[in-house]
């Protein structure tokens, strides 16, 4: 993994983020998002430690995870702009966004509820024969879900080649992670029996680093290990709350979260003519992205539900007539 | 006449019952910092021991609530979307409604949960999207959809106040309706009682939470060629069937609309009943969402998956010429 | 002609799908000892690697069993208890049933759900005898409800080979039901195709899984005064609505008999369905479950809240007296 | 607590699972029971340490904490038996039995799904200015399910007075507890901050001891605690196994299971006399209770859906005429 390749994981992920904001302002992502803005070295440095054919479940707020594991930018812009050349053909949205081809098995809006999904197409790939590694994203608001605690004993009984990624972002909305929190987050991942440990989140080549050997861990049949990344999130919660303030977070504490930014830490380990050079490349990319989506096509209405069932079936419509 | 919104109303109402019980209190996600808006200023004004904001575990706080109803709490749950409902969906259906029948009557659970903002939130897409007011009238749950402000003052203060489980859902197509209203005249509306919102002697349209709103913009439309009656029972689940009864013998026609699934939706029930023991001078007609639908994150997708006021026109219309 | 029993039934079909498909693997609680008997001697044939016990964590392997469908596997899971469908409900509902479209089709769910033993269990009480089909029709699972040997192998040889998830209730009313059945004519039978047990010519009588036992005898015992016509949609969703118009338009009667609650069950669809497109020379019925019921423990209380023979008899007399 | 009134409640627990298990075979117990016998000790052991006033939620095999919690037993014989003297009136049966007077808030026939509802009661009443504590009883497969891991959160964060007392004899049905609870029971309780031990289950005195602390912390404000005992089925998972002999466990596993006996045990540090005398109270009140179970009517159906609703709403009936 090459400086240079971290860093411009983690300054595509920011200015894709940036531009999605501006889509959203302008009324061209409907629903808004939820920023990755901040936690770009997480979704980068795990990622780059991931091969194409290894697997991901990602979350709400997943942007940044579908860039970093190698989907097409503006196939992902398409997506959030609801055209039928997105990567989900306008279906998914930003909480859904997948590319089975490049093993993103889906954002999931439902907090916690992938970890046993990951956790069982890790468990079947290895039963048939692909030697592949699974990781699961989620926030540290997940780690208070039963039903990510239930993947965590599976995984571990089974040996399951699954890497748990908790994004700690001390938030979960509104509530603070030691409000939330009983114990400690990494404490819940050793009780099944899953070896644990914390990272600087904000440094891409330290979660890199760590994810390396958590991924070799599990692809040499070492079993699944969990990850706690120390991060933080630089925007709102949702773009909701660019209009609709909502009071929980002092100046102060977002001054102090945004004082150690991913893509400037990793950005000062490059010399400035090859930032530069890339942060170029990235804007004419993004700049076609954003012209691609908005130029696509919206889906055709009459095709709403085609894809409802895998088997073809077709479901009766609502109106008798 | 001041103007009341929907969500003010349904705010009111939880304020007006804190205050007025010291046993009932408030849980949910981001409920202090009032994430939906739904508990503005009760954190404020009721402290943070009867505004409780719970961790990300929906099936444990359901559970939760229905341990601190059996020990004599009025516990309010709020839940930030319709899909959180399955999450605790045994704990409620297994539990919450069965420990009265089960024990012999030795207890009850009076346990409120609030859903802001049911069916499409637009642009929110699949998994934010439901509409599962069906599925909890068929369990047995005490079940309303209020339309209007008043209403959803009523109903959410009847829950409250109710010895059984209920179910509030208030639609995302509702939560920005504005009445004018005379705050001396909002009072709880008991469940099982439903509201003729328009007069008519053509046809009954029965019309759930914010499509009643379409219903009455149809009915105005077609006020020319046709009287529709609008029928909005408010609480799905007692349901009135006497009010039902009243304007159907009236009318002799029936149209529904709701925004469940097609399939065994709480229209089906409707259909049924009428069918059953309704006189009806021609075949009544639903309008749903399809079967098994799931709502496409894409706008004009997600709003073909919705019932439209265009097809509850064509109901209407050819439940007009059949017999 | 050899006997084949309902459970063995299922057993077979498991069996010969994992015999003919690498893919598909059974999980659930004690399926390697089977104690409910469903699984008996497939550990024995396909070893453990292809028959895997399971922890208590109803949502943890339901969701498991999602992602090695996503994978390519075909999971089929043993569910105890239907109520064990209420604690996986989001994971089959919320995302089994929604990949696909939320995907824009990029992937599939082939995951097969098997409750052994749906409804009554005679003294398991209130928390073991729900029969929650209608729950899934209405959200839009493919569901199946078996009432005899051969369909109940048909029918989960058609889940599993589906590429869609779908639920299987095995009525535990149904579960000792023995036939003689020539095993050369077990086949697949697709969904969504119902069957005609009895022609008749005066009433068509719907009934779901064991209650068709009772449908047929009922049809028997009137058979002097009526000529009683029992059909059994056999997959409850998607439904056989063709097969249900051909036996109506024959017939002009309807009556439903259906273990759901009452309110907006299988049986409300089917008469609302009714009462939209097909000519009913009288008003139809249902006999069911009351409203949100609930089975209490005493065995005469158990069941004077299920459908019976005598409801149905009752229902099928007077809808032939009106008209 | 005596030596005397603890060998009282193992033994009267024990020869009422056997009356119970004869009125099973003889078809007056329709559905039949899951056994308590061979863990006598730990129910006895925790209930004698609580106050009538305390309360607990109980399992699918409950008899054992409903009669030590002070159920009188010939309404309990009447519940299994389906009779309107019953507890619940004949509504619930064996795996519903309740009785809110002397503080039990009901058997639960789902696994886990007790423990959030025991530590919102808890909650609730300290709330209400009662002085109470709560006993969340539940088997080693409990601590698989996500909705339990959930409540011991919610219990450590607020400091809730909840005793969580798991029963581990080893097995879930026939699943051996070393397949399914990855890491260790304990652990996962520790990791929520919950002071977790482990007792000898089948010791009635060990096991009051360590509840006794467990309670007495709780009551003083001190939060929730973590029992496991280890303690041993003598019988079968439920009696349909007295029929359908399920292959699990060897005859060897059992007889080591049953070489410690709660009931000899505990009888053990008695005088024979006074044990004899024990004895001979409890048959005469067992045969008391069979009698009265069996004399007494059986409710009225038309009545079955009496309770459905606390308010008194009537559903519509089932049949249209
Ligand atoms: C099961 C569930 N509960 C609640 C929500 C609503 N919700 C969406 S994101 C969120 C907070 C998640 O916090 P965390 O897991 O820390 O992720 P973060 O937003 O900080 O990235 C909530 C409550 C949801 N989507 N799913
Ligand atoms: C949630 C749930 N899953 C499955 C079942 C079926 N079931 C009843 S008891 C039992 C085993 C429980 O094992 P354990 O918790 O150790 O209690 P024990 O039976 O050993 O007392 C199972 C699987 C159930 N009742 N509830
Ligand atoms: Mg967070
Ligand atoms: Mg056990």
């Amino acid at each position: 993994m090459s400086t240079l390749e971290l860093y411009r994981a983690v300054r595509l992920i920011r200015r894709f983020e940036e531009r999605a904001i501006e889509l959203v302002r302008s009324g061209e992502i409907v629903g808004g998002i939820h920023p990755y803005i901040g936690q770009e070295a997480v979704a980068a440095g795990v990622c780059t430690a991931l091969r194409p054919d290894d697997l991901i479940t990602s979350t709400h707020r997943g942007h940044g995870h579908v860039l970093a594991k190698g989907a097409d930018p503006a196939r992902m812009l398409a997506e959030l702009c609801g055209r039928a050349t997105g990567l989900n053909r306008g279906r998914g949205g930003s909480m859904h966004a997948a590319d089975f081809k490049v093993g993103i098995f889906g954002a999931n809006a439902i907090v916690g509820a992938a970890g046993s999904i990951a956790t069982g197409a890790a468990w079947a790939r290895r039963r048939l024969g692909i030697p592949t590694v699974a990781v699961n994203f989620f926030g540290d608001g997940a780690v208070n879900e039963g039903v990510l605690l239930e993947a965590f004993n599976l995984a571990s009984l089974w040996q399951v080649p699954v890497v748990f990624v908790c994004e700690n972002n001390g938030w979960a909305t509104t509530m603070r992670v030691s409000d939330a929190v009983a114990g400690s987050i990494t404490a819940r991942a050793e009780a099944f029996g899953i070896p644990a440990s914390t990272v600087d989140g904000q440094d891409p080549e330290a979660v890199h680093d760590a994810a390396r050997a958590a991924v070799e861990r599990a692809r040499a049949g070492g079993g699944p290990s969990f990850l706690e990344c120390h991060t933080e999130r630089f925007d709102a919660h949702h773009t909701f709350e660019h209009k609709a303030r909502l009071d929980y977070r002092s100046a102060e504490e977002l001054g102090r979260a945004r004082s150690r930014d991913p893509v400037d830490i990793q950005g000062a380990r490059l010399p400035e003519v090859e930032r530069e050079r890339v942060d170029h490349e990235i804007e004419a990319l993004l700049a076609d992205a954003v012209a691609f989506a908005l130029e696509s096509p919206f889906p055709d209405p009459l095709g709403a539900l085609d894809d409802l069932y895998a088997s073809g079936l077709r479901p009766r419509q609502g109106s008798g007539v | 006449m001041p103007r009341l919104s929907y969500l003010k109303a349904l705010n009111r109402a939880l304020a007006d019952e804190l205050a007025a019980d010291e046993r009932v209190f408030v849980m949910g996600e981001d409920v202090r910092v009032a994430a939906s808006n739904l508990t503005a200023g009760l954190v404020k004004r009721f402290g943070p021991d009867r505004v409780i904001d719970t961790p990300l575990s929906e099936q444990g706080f359901t559970g939760f609530a229905t341990g601190a109803a059996l020990a004599g709490m009025r516990p309010v749950i709020e839940f930030q979307i319709p899909a959180l409902l399955f999450l605790s969906f045994e704990q409620i259906v297994n539990h919450a409604h069965k420990f009265s029948l089960m024990t012999g009557g030795q207890c009850r659970v009076p346990v409120t949960y609030v859903v802001t903002g049911a069916g499409s939130r637009t642009g929110w897409a699949g998994q934010h999207s439901d509409n599962p007011y069906s599925l909890f009238a068929h369990v047995g749950i005490k079940t309303v959809v209020p339309a209007t402000p008043a209403d959803a003052y009523g109903l959410l203060v009847s829950a409250v106040r109710d010895d059984d489980p209920v179910v509030v859902f208030a639609p995302a197509g509702a939560l920005a309706v504005r009445d004018d209203v005379d705050f001396a005249t909002l009072a709880a509306v008991p469940l099982g009682s439903g509201r003729v919102h328009r007069e008519g002697t053509d046809i009954t349209v029965v019309a759930v939470g914010h499509l009643v709103h379409d219903a009455l913009a149809v009915a105005e439309e077609l006020a020319d060629e046709v009287s529709v009656e609008v029928f909005d029972p408010r609480s799905v689940y007692p349901f009135d069937w006497d009010g039902l009864a009243a304007s159907v013998r009236k009318t002799g026609r029936l149209v529904v609309v709701d925004d469940s699934n097609r399939f065994s939706g709480v229209g089906a029930e409707i259909l049924a009943t009428a069918a059953e023991q309704l006189p009806l001078a021609a075949p009544p007609a639903r309008v749903t969402r399809p079967d098994g639908a799931v709502l496409p994150f894409s706008l004009e997708l997600d709003r073909a998956v919705q019932p439209t006021r265009e097809q509850l026109a064509a109901a209407i219309n050819l439940t007009l010429k059949k017999d």
